[in-house]
């Protein structure tokens, strides 16, 4: 076919949208991007296991590398690009001050068995990030180790199962709302849990009658979401924590939307048991891409002796980590070494740059930019919930009913419009549920340009305009993708193409 | 407040169209007596160049390793980085953004997940292998709840020569899920049979190569054992780097291979965060825990990559999900994946030799010292030795010395006498033989 | 006017490609992206000379800065992302490791002004640089300080003017080929010598005969680049050296283009007096956007003692800096303190990457990329002068005669098809000139993508697909701009727009 | 060879399509007795960490800024510079992009050019700025050569109050262009008298505010001087930070303004690469030197930016161009105009408030010294002070107490004794009090 000179060109590339190769497929056999020097002839002391046959890495030279990574990333969105709606994720800035800290050699280069007295400074920053959260929560302790939120609600859900069975308590019933993130029943059954669903209420918040009615001396916990994950704040959460307190089950808090009441609430003063932070959300260490983040995990008196290993404490001689527990009562450990130092140390320099007099302004104004979202939206669109929301907007897709365009559609088109779509379908509770999170770090021009083109996408769908939503994305580097082919055969790794069958010497020559 | 773009006549304005008085008037679902009504007892705001310096005094407290002679190991291994790894990994496009579920605008980051499973796959000899868990030690407690959804048995043999950390986390995973655990002492000398603990109830053995004391086996007779007995056989790597030069756990027979992957593209820091590599027989795929990525078409027959499989996940499977892993170690992956692109077949096989040979350099040296012994006949870059006397010490006066010389057993079993005086030591490329020189000669000095 | 659902969005942005206001137009007063602490009370010192009234600075946050300029760079082209063809600018792969070193605090973190005996390793430093840098190009001197390239040519001529002045010779007239690159003749001005203008044979190189023509009594010194701007190397070097020394005059070789020969050919033996080199160029540091770049000069026995100040000479006590020059040779300054101290860091990271037994594989694998781009597009565009090339290929514009195509056009076709255009028009002695320099950085996959794409373009033009040209860039953030309209009525800064006549309330609120 | 992607199977299909047997073939042009035979005698080529190390042992052998108390100026200065910028400035679109030749595919470099050129045009109070010069000494050179062209004149006034290397500079390339400059002698009070110098042939007068020895002056009498006998003044600025709290030159009556850039977003890095600031009134913007980005509309009437005016530029006019500079500091620039992005009017105005208080205070503490006096009435972060002695040997002396506490006047002027006692001292506002007095007292100690 013909390039069209219009819209098409020689190269596939356009301007400065460029097409890259897999890595694989750049290989040059004996081509290397790296220059190592002639190992020392020894012995080999490897006992026969020496590896055997090419392992199929390709060989590509720095500038290649340096080129590839390059055209990747341009591949991707980011909040250093634009407002990143994705909700419940807390796609705020991250500080450049806080990847400088985490690479002072004094940091990144120091090996987590060291000698204790070699590391004093690490042990002493660990300590001030735990002071830091359990005096932001109001907690009495706090375990560090947990590699993300997921991993925290582990750490929390087992530090309720080691107190049960400490007091040989067999109950293993878990309420789980409706509307929570999917890692909260997947945890609770990990812990060896069962979980039972409770509904919302018409306000978006846990029914407190079916709630009540759900109680039981088999209920060991609550897993509940607060601010929840309709971005409202859970008003009966004192009365919820003291029904299941009567009942001696435990309240664990999932924590991730702690950024919205940082510095103005404490959890431990709304009667919770424990409660993970995601370091990633709230204290605006990285996304990268995935992770890492971390979940440190707070807990109240009652579950502060089951704290997993190891953790810091602080004697006349200086910091020390305590790695085996003396009386057995820790549920043990949860993560290699000490957890995810480079996200203290971004943690640390987020709250010592806000301080205890700033922090209260960053929940303040996520709900704020939240609420101004809101209610430049709500009359186009339709919110899932009534009154004022918490650091994230939920609306469903009331408004797109009869338009043909779907809540997947409504997102596609705005990555058109130069956006991150919001969360979309979660929470499950809301149809066609869109989870608009703009966090403190947007600014009111870009909220304003938001609302704007979020008007008007609404209204194009409403006035049939749906080439604009069933085509889209136009603009993104991929159109929409076959999610079904891929999962149905999936292609998970690359590999080499049979080798063409070599043509006849003859042939080729002609 | 530098990362607040809001002003006070912003919030003003805002909360007018809002229709609120106040930022506090949004908080009225909050219990009144539970908002703060004074700030909390912690420092104020501070500038850049106040909490630089903050943090720099931590820094500074501690003695890191490139100021001494390094020969720590344990799990975490200390390599050279090439400039370019982190330069990219900093880029804000994979910096800010997050798990690709919008893939027509994380392309970047699908493609490196996409090009890092299959070097994960490829270096492990193993046929699939996932975007990433937390660390290695989490992922070897995956490996095993994995392996007892394959088997649909509870009974796992725990190797002792499986890290330390690896085994305490699968126990305490095994304790809440009523896996059993039948784990085999500390083996410092490399010499424990694990065959004769597997028997028809056995869902899997779990078995690091090198082992924690740096012991190199052929486990091609377990892997047959297993297999045999319907046990799954998972293969812990706690130095990926070994991968380069020792025969891989795919060719030995494993089902499952769990490694950590900090030692390739990422730095020591103090322990993480690091990344968990998970590999596997594609008949277990299914059964994966962690995300995946894989390649299709978009509706312009381009090609594309999207996260796949995702039924097993969390997210959507909820309760039944092969994992509750969410946020996995994605940047950390993109250093993974970067160095080892730039390292490529020649290079990390390079890097691999240079590791070895360091390693047999420093065995005898230290091996030459009196009343040391080398208790490793074949291993990779770290051995365990025999000191005539406690390691803690020694270990401890060598620090005086500017050298970081080695891991005392003790560390991790201060109750077992029998491993008092052992000492885990490990050289890499960036351990000179000025260096190894210097620690042999202050070791046989302590002694 | 509605817009086009399928060309069209509401924002003006499309997908990833990010439309950004100017930072004056995003100003907030009172907003700060940085946290300064209160200043102490201090009686002022200023003398009265306070600043009156607003500066005009605007106020933005540490969030919007980053994405300001994530955005700006992502309307970039650079090397980092494919190949940029731009010939004489060598635009090679910038190692990262360069970078890094750079930012070594006992580099970075170093005042020019400290005691000498705190500098010892900076005066090393800079000590090995001179060293590689003579040993390379074979002559006794070196001048470390000027600032890039044309710097340079200020120093080299300066250099003669001194020495012609301490024998007190007034000749002021300095050959100049009329190929050269404008630097050249400007240097010569600003040194207070005539320019005259010597033309290229039928090879493209200096016509020897009329070179000699141009000889005389009067004759200071040539201006020759070598390998020269077309290119090619200047056969005749040697005898066009020897025919100036006969007469008194000097050579000064213009080295940007010494990348082509480093390792293979030292200038000093082909009878030069004096020569820059470009360390962005040959040695890799990065050209930023258009600097900063070094440009240090090598010196012949002959000027050596008119070298600039400041220099570094190392005895007994170790490194000094001569800063002052005891016997009246010097030239004097040209440069503040020592000269462009992070890039000779960058470079000798370089040099030492490369090592003595490589830089030669870099000038070949220049020259060879060059040679094959050459190979792959004579037939189809039109080599500017025959044989083979050196580090770049030149092209004229014959090949688009007839086509109502120009140069230009083509060039801006490239940047559709995702490549960085050649340099165009230059050298001025070729009719449409293109002049393209790959540089050894570029893999062989990448010049065949490049090969193919430059065939299929100068066939598209050939066979008259004329819009694919003159609607050139279709794809690039921007079209073509309006160049004249911004030179006739030059709009150089950001201002205030007046402000709009506030409407009346009552119309407001309509 | 990590930089090269030929392989020499690459190298040899390449030289077969091309026509040639070897690559040595291709330097056939290259008479053949200067043909290199055999390797030069370098070191070979080396890894990274073989690189690193090397750089790292010549780091390691300076006492560096920030591991001591630095009390240093005289043209580059120690300010805190925020983590953004380093960030953005290595963004590879930005570091490995040239001058803006394509403005299409360089709108990136261009925009962040014209609010450069914005902002200094802002803080210097002039009409218009151009996209840099090399440094700050080498603007002021080129300004005095402006300044002859603008008047057609040949003599020019130097203040002794110019930085050494300004008025050096300015000297070699007056020297080859036969300007006659009028050098004031050396002016540590800070009372020299310009005005007298001026007469009708004189092209311009060149001041420095604040002034080498930190003086600061009102130039308005001085400027009307000038204007009077028609010719310009041109106002060099050392430490761009005063600029913050002083009355600008541009209100001042300057005609052209130079500065040094380096102290906003810069590191002092020995010396370079810094930035030369260059402003004008409008009316001489076709006699500026060095680039200058305009504003302007694309084909489809969308704002864009491009490289303008160039008929002034040696790539057009070749001999009759206004400078031969083509490189300049554009990487600088843009660390430039990020730092001051970031602090914006109020950051900017707070940090040289902080820089001003600390210079008062240190003044203060050294000034209450017996026998050291403080020579400056009105000063912004540098000051001078007198010793009872010579000031080299007593700055060696508090080197030895990890104090770089100052800069001898006779660094500059070795040969005049009556400068020899004198000390220019800076703080800014990475000093803290203890610092200073810490410095007071070892200073009162040495003396
Ligand atoms: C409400 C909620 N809970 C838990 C999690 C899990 O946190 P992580 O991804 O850090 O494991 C998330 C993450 O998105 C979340 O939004
Ligand atoms: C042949 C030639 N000479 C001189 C120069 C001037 O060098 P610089 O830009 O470093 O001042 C250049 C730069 O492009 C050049 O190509």
């Amino acid at each position: 076919m013909k390039p069209d000179p219009i819209t098409d060109t020689f190269s596939g590339d356009r301007g400065l949208r460029l097409e890259e190769q897999l890595l694989f497929e750049q290989d040059r056999p004996g081509r290397c991007g790296v220059d190592l020097p002639a190992p020392p002839k020894v012995k080999s002391r490897l006992g026969g296991l020496e590896r055997k046959g090419p392992i199929g890495l390709p060989g590509l030279s720095e500038p290649q590398i340096v080129r590839h990574y390059t055209r990747l990333s341009q591949k991707n969105y980011a909040i250093d690009m634009g407002l990143y709606t994705l909700g419940s994720c807390t796609m705020k800035h991250n500080p450049r001050l806080n990847e400088r800290a985490v690479r002072m050699p004094g940091l990144a280069d120091l090996h987590p068995l060291q000698p204790i007295r070699t590391v004093q400074g690490a042990l002493e920053l660990m300590e001030q990030v735990a002071h830091w959260l359990k005096t932001l929560t109001g907690m009495p302790a706090v375990a560090l180790s947990p590699g993300a939120g997921a991993h925290g609600e582990l750490c929390g859900m087992m530090a309720i199962r080691a107190a049960l069975d400490d007091r040989g308590d067999k109950r293993r019933r878990v309420l789980v709302p409706e509307s929570a993130h999917g890692t909260n029943p997947a945890t609770a059954v990990a812990c060896g849990f069962t979980v039972d669903p409770i509904p919302a209420d018409l306000s978006g918040r846990v029914d407190l009658a079916a709630f009540r009615e759900k109680l039981g001396p088999d209920v060991a916990a609550i897993m509940l979401t607060n601010p929840n994950t309709c971005g409202l704040f859970e008003r009966d959460i004192v009365e919820i924590a003291a029904a299941l307190h009567k009942i001696g089950a435990y309240f664990y808090c999932d924590g991730a939307n702690f950024n919205a009441i940082v510095g103005r609430v404490r959890p431990g003063d709304l009667g919770i048991d424990c409660m993970h932070i995601n370091l990633h959300k709230t204290f605006s260490t990285p996304h990268g891409g995935g992770g890492p983040g971390a979940g440190p995990v707070v807990f109240s008196d009652k579950l502060a002796t089951y704290v997993p290993l190891p953790f810091v404490v602080h004697d006349a001689e200086g910091f020390r980590l305590v790695e085996q527990a003396d009386d057995g009562k820790s549920f043990g450990r949860l993560k290699g070494f000490h957890g995810q130092m480079g996200m203290f140390v971004r943690a640390l320099a987020y709250m010592m740059s806000h301080g205890g007099d700033g922090l209260a302004q960053v929940s303040g104004d996520a709900v704020l930019n939240a609420n101004y979202i809101l209610a430049g939206l709500k009359d186009e669109m339709t919110q899932a919930f009534p009154g004022t929301c918490m650091h994230e907007a939920l609306f469903d897709d009331t408004f797109l009913k009869g338009t043909g365009v779907t809540t997947l559609d409504f997102a596609k088109a705005m990555i058109d419009e130069g956006y991150h779509p919001m969360t979309m379908y979660f929470p499950l509770i809301v149809h066609g549920a869109m989870l608009i999170e703009p966090t403190e770090t947007e600014s009111r021009d870009s909220l304003d340009r938001f609302i704007d083109t979020m008007r008007a996408l609404a209204r194009a769908a409403k006035q049939g305009d749906k080439t604009r939503f069933l085509e889209a994305p136009r603009f993104a580097p991929r159109r929409r993708l076959d999610e079904t082919a891929a999962a149905r055969n999936p292609v998970l790794r690359w590999k080499p193409a049979a080798p063409p069958n070599p043509a006849p010497a003859s042939a080729a020559a002609e | 407040m530098r990362y607040l773009p809001l002003t006070g006549a912003d919030r003003n304005d805002m909360l007018a169209q809002i229709g609120v008085s106040s930022i506090e008037a949004l908080y009225d679902d909050v219990p009144k007596r539970a908002r703060l009504t004074k700030p909390l007892d912690l420092p104020d705001h501070a500038g850049e160049l106040e909490v630089e310096r903050a943090i720099a005094a931590l820094a500074a407290k501690n003695l890191n390793a490139g100021q001494a002679a390094c020969f720590l190991g344990g799990g975490a291994y200390r390599h050279h980085v090439p400039a370019a790894v982190d330069h990219l990994i900093q880029r804000g496009e994979f910096l800010t953004s997050y798990t690709p579920y919008q893939p027509e605008i994380t392309q970047g980051t699908l493609q490196y997940l996409f090009e890092f499973q299959t070097q994960v796959a490829l270096i492990t000899g193993m046929d699939v292998a996932n975007a990433s868990m937390y660390d290695g030690a989490t992922a070897a407690a995956e490996a095993v709840m994995m392996a007892t959804r394959v088997t649909r048995r509870t009974r796992a043999v725990v190797s002792g020569g499986l890290h330390p950390h690896y085994a305490e986390i699968t126990a305490t995973h095994a304790r809440f899920l009523e896996i059993v655990l039948d784990q085999a002492p500390p083996d410092p000398e490399g010499d424990e049979d694990l065959i004769a603990r597997i028997d028809g109830e056995t869902a899997c053995v779990i078995v690091q190569n090198p082992s924690f004391f740096g012991h190199l086996r052929d486990l091609r007779k377990l892997s047959a054992a297993c297999h045999d007995k319907g046990a799954l056989l998972i293969v812990a790597v706690g130095e990926t780097v070994s991968l380069g030069a020792v025969e891989p756990p795919g060719a030995m027979g494993a089902d499952i291979v769990v490694a950590e992957g900090q030692s390739i593209g990422n730095a020591l820091g103090f322990g993480g965060p690091y990344l968990g590599l998970f590999a596997a027989r594609e008949k277990y795929v299914r059964q994966m825990p962690g995300r995946l990525v894989g390649e299709t078409l978009d509706v312009d027959g381009r090609r594309g990559w999207v996260l796949t499989l995702a039924t097993r996940e969390q997210h959507i499977r909820r309760e039944k999900a092969t994992s509750n892993i969410c946020t996995n170690s994605g940047l950390c992956a993109l250093a993974f994946t970067i160095h080892l692109a730039l390292l490529g077949e020649e290079g990390f096989r390079r890097l691999a030799a240079l590791n070895h040979a360091a390693a047999v350099q420093l065995a005898e040296r230290l091996g030459a010292i009196k009343g040391v012994t080398v208790l490793n006949d074949a291993f990779f870059n770290e051995f365990t030795i025999r000191l005539p006397r406690p390691a803690a010490g020694v270990v401890d006066r060598l620090v005086e010395r500017n050298i970081l010389g080695g891991i005392p057993a003790s560390r991790f079993w201060p109750d077992q006498p029998a491993l008092a005086n052992l000492l885990i030591v490990t050289a890499t490329e960036t351990n000179t033989v000025a260096e190894m020189d210097a620690f042999a000669a202050a070791l046989g000095e302590i002694l």
